[in-house]
């Protein structure tokens, strides 16, 4: 599904990510697990074309797709939210996902300036999409309010939905379950899973806690130092070496 | 070469306005108008020292910094400090109204009036040939003044607790409070520094262009603001070099191409400069965090 | 008592982000605050600290009322409080950081001997005392805020999520570090994510949800109510 | 839809604007108003446009631009010599000229923003300023290659052709036009710009291509009303578009509150009446203490409304309506 190979990204002279391969299987549930600072976000803003690698290859589906604008890399398919939450805080909640869908409306400028039926079929069109997403996520009901007077869970869940507006194929997703305790992680992994069914998602969420990360991906993928060292089903990674030795650390337990 | 040293005369002046527009632009993020126009009050602070009051110059200089300082401080504190919180375009906004207010008040018949006034040399102009080109007394003075002033300027702000807690205010006002820092008091303090800096300013462009109307601040704030952001706003050297090489396209344009297109050029080199490197020469290039 | 907060209301904008809270510190305790993100933890150091001013409520600190009072006058008083991300100033050096913790203090020489001590403590910082504080590691610059915050030899310590972002050995040394301050007699009001980290250390705790302290006791109490485990440890 | 529902449509769409059309012929011809205060509605009309324009630029997209003025001016001299070249004073004519000098002024905008709007914030608004010092310094100058503009001594012998139907009517349409784009998706998609650009790029918005598209059409707006404004006055000068008269319609737009098309329209009229009233309300031995009481009004109301005189409020037309 998304294929990374040796990707290599510098900031000055510090090496922030090098030689990272990583793949996603279509339809899986995998988690990008590593200590603070181990370059899993760097790796969200190079495949999402924030930065642009020093060097490497991301594919989607056999596509190419380093160096192309993020817009262009998201209508291939390719959503994110972000660790600090992202949104357009001074939107309202509708608007918020209306925006995202904006790439795929069905009207052109000269019909919007004239306010055609068109216009106002796909206006209509967007509005019906829209709210039925924010009624997945619960946030019908807070439609009309600016994003940033949300609390910071319906922020999140926000995000998700703007996120899923594009109708993806891959989610990427910054630490959602930041903040959160463990029976609301037991939630957002339930709802994990609802939206993936749903919309037959192939999922790739960064957790710095590897307990929770184990509880709720399918497969691990663990990075330390800008380099993959480990990758496998979350009882494999639970005995690697390299694991326990470099991101556990010392005789410290996994629980932090 | 001439032109060079001339150049370096306008440059010089310059610097020393840029800087006040830097630093309070790295402290509060506030491209301030109305620094221009206390250049200006700098400026006719001095002609009144000269003229009426027949003062020595050293104390020419020393009213002139006190006077540009105070008036900083006070429109800091009506204008500026009740906007703090406020959306940053509110103050971008008060700041145009003071330096409108500032022309036109002191444009009254009833305070400076608004006609053009020739300023008083306090001393007669002579030059001499050093290394083949002509310096005047007049430049040295500039020369010498601007470069002690820099020199002050880097002792207050690398070597006192004040200068350390401008820089800790700079970075993070926040945290600075918790260290115990009045903030305000900082901010106040900075917008004086750059504001005494100016009245020097003032008072050199006065004897060097011996001619000065209210509206004269106009012109040099806004070459001396482009300066700041052309070295890189927020960098004190960055300022310094940015009117340097402003003073420097001015006058070679003036003497080479035509002193019409003078005031164009200067920013054809700043939209380059800007294009090349987006926050400036010395500027330090910004990353967002994702 | 050092601290007394009592029913405390702080709001963001129109946003009430505490309710009615009420916490004490001890002299030289230790004391925790727990909770998910976004209950009010930060915003409970920040209205003690002056950053946030409460709407209703008073708070004490030894014996003079500061509720209001700018963050400079409160930190002058005998209050440092470290907060959430470090904070530390990347464009002074170690060195300058060090010194800006000391600001509200006079006396230059005593105050080399407090960076020395903080010197002797962490050596890691000593290597670096001319480096500015920017390109630090996250260790490193925890180590330098709580550094910061023992130059100005505070009575009251609030640190703020002291091990985000930190390895977990890291954290281990941070911690013995929190210990370490409070043997000397500083108080410490210690605001985690990390809960088990935050209970081990603490002789007592608070549990903030949603801007309302639902639950307080000492620590061998709180670690053994099931909600408490359920909610926060993991089970 | 059927031919006469659409009709029917066209006429209850149009009454407006014919009404208003009429009123204000009537207005002109009757002289029932003093002339001069007509003038003043006109040139009030004219810069709502203009600041439309800015605040499609600033208000909606985000972008900082101190150059507005520039473009104003572009507008204008193209506008101008284009009718002097060969307009006469035919309305059709006027009407092409007017175009002509907005895609003139939009042209400019796309060549001056491919390159400068990848800059961000502040520098981008000291790039634009120093684009507007630059065609200030070429208007100066204008007359040495192109005599017809008159350079520093000014543009003179425009026809007056600007009416108060033509700018009640041009203003109407603007109106209608901005409100139904800015309440569109691609308002939308220039909105998510100015609230966070990288998370607007990650939605799927070509974030560059709206930028400039923004600040093209807003400029654009600029020319326009530059081109109505000549032929209003008949003479042009530089100094009718320096520093000050991009200050002007910054000024306007913020005190309006960003994004907000009725708090624009509201406040160009309050600002210009303000101006004008204070030249007739002031005794004349008094007349120099306009520009102090304008600044200490405009300091005043920041400091006490820092969001705009309306914020976020719209007037009833502006708001969502599109669906029920």
């Amino acid at each position: 599904m998304l294929e990374v190979k040796g990707l290599t990204k510098r900031f000055g002279g510090i090496m922030a990510l090098c030689g990272v391969d990583l793949r996603l299987r279509e339809g899986e549930l995998a988690g990008l697990i590593g200590p603070n600072g181990s370059g899993k976000t760097t790796v969200f803003n190079v495949v999402t074309g924030i930065y642009r690698p020093d060097d490497g290859s991301v594919a989607i589906e056999g596509e190419p797709l380093v160096g192309l604008a993020p817009h262009k890399i998201q209508r291939m398919g390719i959503a994110r939210t972000f660790q600090n939450i992202r949104l357009f805080r001074n939107l309202t909640v509708l608007d918020n996902v209306r925006a995202a869908y904006h790439p795929r409306v069905p009207y052109g400028p000269v019909s919007a300036l004239c306010r055609t039926g068109r216009f106002v079929e796909g206006e209509k069109e967007i509005r019906e999409k829209t709210m039925d997403l924010l009624a997945l996520f619960s946030l019908q009901v807070r439609k009309d309010e600016l994003a940033r007077n949300l609390p910071y869970g319906d922020q999140r869940r926000l995000e998700i939905a703007r996120a899923l507006a594009s109708e993806p194929k891959v989610l990427l997703l910054d630490e959602p379950a930041a903040g959160m305790n463990p029976s609301e992680v037991k939630a957002l992994m339930e709802f994990l899973l609802e939206i993936r069914r749903r919309f037959r998602l192939t999922i790739l969420l960064i957790e710095h806690r590897m307990r929770l990360a184990m509880g709720i991906c399918e497969r691990l993928i663990v990075m330390d130092f800008g380099t993959v060292i480990a990758e496998g089903t979350p009882s494999e990674i639970r005995n690697d070496r390299r694991v326990i030795e470099a991101y556990l650390g010392r005789g410290t337990h996994p629980d932090s | 070469m001439q032109q060079v040293v001339n150049g370096l005369q306008i440059g010089f002046v310059y610097a020393l306005i840029a800087l006040g527009y830097t630093m309070v632009y790295g402290i509060v993020r506030l491209i301030n108008f109305a620094h221009g126009d206390v250049f200006m009050v700098g400026a006719f602070i001095g002609l009144y020292a000269i003229e009426r009051c027949r003062l020595p110059l050293f104390a020419v200089f020393l009213l002139a910094v006190a006077g540009a300082a105070l008036l900083a401080v006070v429109i800091d504190k009506i204008a500026y400090r009740p906007l703090r919180n406020a959306p940053r375009i509110a103050s971008l906004i008060t700041a145009i109204g003071v330096s409108l207010f500032l022309e036109y008040f002191t444009a009254l018949r009833q305070v400076f009036g608004p006609n053009y006034y020739s300023f008083p040399r306090p001393f007669a102009v002579s030059s001499r040939e050093v290394c083949g080109v002509e310096l005047t007394n007049l430049q040295a003075i500039i020369f010498l003044t601007t470069l002690c002033c820099l020199a002050l300027l880097y002792y207050v702000v690398h070597r006192t607790r004040m200068g350390r807690a401008m820089r800790a205010v700079s970075h993070d006002q926040v945290t600075a409070g918790l260290m115990g820092v009045n903030v305000n008091l900082v901010i106040s303090f900075t917008f004086g520094l750059g504001a005494a800096l100016a009245g020097v300013g003032g008072v050199l462009y006065g004897i060097a262009y011996p001619q000065v109307n209210t509206f004269m601040g106009v012109m040099p704030g806004l070459k001396a603001f482009t300066a700041a952001v052309l070295g890189g706003i927020g960098s004190i050297p960055g300022a310094v070099l940015g009117a340097l090489i402003m003073g420097q396209s001015e006058t070679l344009t003036a003497a080479y191409l035509s002193s019409t297109y003078r005031d164009g050029i200067a920013f054809v080199i700043l939209i380059a400069v800007l294009l090349l490197r987006p926050t400036g020469i010395l500027g330090v290039p910004r990353t967002e965090k994702v | 008592m050092i601290l007394t907060v009592e029913n405390i209301n702080v709001y963001y904008g129109n946003l009430l982000a505490l309710r009615d809270v009420t916490l004490q510190v001890g002299k030289g305790e230790i004391v925790s605050l727990i909770g998910a993100n976004g209950a009010g933890k930060s915003t409970a150091l920040k209205a003690i600290s002056g950053i946030l001013a409460p709407r209703a409520g008073r708070i004490v600190f030894d014996g003079g009322e500061i509720a209001g009072l700018p963050p400079h006058r409160i930190a002058r008083m005998g209050i440092a409080h470290v907060p959430e991300g470090r904070g530390v100033f990347a464009n002074l050096t170690v060195v300058e950081n060090l010194e800006m913790g000391a600001y509200t203090r006079r006396a230059g020489r005593e105050i080399r001997e407090s960076i020395e001590k903080v010197f002797t403590r962490f050596p890691r910082l000593k290597e670096r005392s001319g480096q500015l504080g920017g390109p630090l590691s996250g260790g490193e610059q925890q180590m330098l805020a709580i550094g910061r915050a023992m130059v100005a030899r505070p009575a009251l310590m609030l640190l703020d999520e002291p091990s985000m972002g930190l390895s977990p050995f890291l954290v281990g040394e941070i911690f013995q570090m929190i210990e370490e301050v409070n043997r000397e007699g500083v108080a410490i009001l210690l605001v985690e994510q990390n809960a088990s980290m935050a209970l081990s250390v603490a002789q007592r705790a608070y549990v903030l949800e949603a801007g309302n302290i639902v639950l307080q006791g000492s620590t061998a109490e709180l670690q053994n109510e099931p909600g408490v485990r359920a909610a926060y440890l993991g089970g | 839809m059927t031919g006469v529902q659409r009709i029917s449509a066209l006429a209850r769409f149009a009454a407006p604007f014919a009404a208003a059309a009429a009123a204000g012929y009537l207005l002109e011809a009757t002289a029932v108003v003093n002339p001069y205060w007509v003038q003043i509605f006109q040139l009030a009309c004219i810069t709502s446009v203009s600041a439309l324009g800015l605040n499609i630029i600033y208000g909606f997209t985000g972008l900082f631009s101190l150059g507005h003025a520039a473009f104003y001016g572009i507008g204008a001299y193209a506008a101008a010599c284009l009718m002097k070249f060969g307009g006469g004073e035919s309305h059709l004519f006027f009407l092409a000229a007017l175009a002509a000098g907005a895609a003139c002024a939009a042209f400019v905008a796309l060549l001056v923003g491919l390159p400068v709007l990848r800059l961000t914030s502040d520098y981008l608004g000291i790039a634009t300023l120093g684009f507007g010092i630059i065609m200030k310094v070429l208007f100066d100058n204008a007359d040495s290659f192109l005599p017809l503009m008159g350079g520093a001594r000014g543009m003179t012998g425009i026809a007056r052709m600007t009416s108060v139907p033509w700018t009640v009517v041009i203003l109407g349409i603007v109106l209608v036009s901005a409100r139904n784009l800015v309440r569109s998706g691609y308002g939308r998609a220039l909105v998510s710009i100015r609230e966070d650009e990288i998370a607007a790029g990650t939605a799927g918005i070509d974030t560059y291509r709206y930028k400039l598209a923004g600040f093209v059409a807003g400029c654009g707006l600029a020319g326009l009303a530059g081109g109505m404004y000549a032929h209003l006055y008949t003479f042009l000068h530089p100094s009718n578009f320096d520093f000050f008269k991009s200050v002007d319609v910054l000024v306007i737009v913020v005190l309006g509150g960003l994004g907000n098309i009725s708090g624009t329209l509201v406040a160009s009229f309050g600002w210009i009446f303000l101006l004008e009233g204070l030249r007739v309300l002031l005794p004349p031995e008094y007349i120099e203490f306009r520009w102090v009481l304008i600044p200490a009004l405009l300091i005043v109301t920041m400091l006490l409304r820092p969001q705009g005189l309306f914020g976020f409020r719209e007037f009833r037309f502006f708001r969502e309506e599109a669906e029920s």
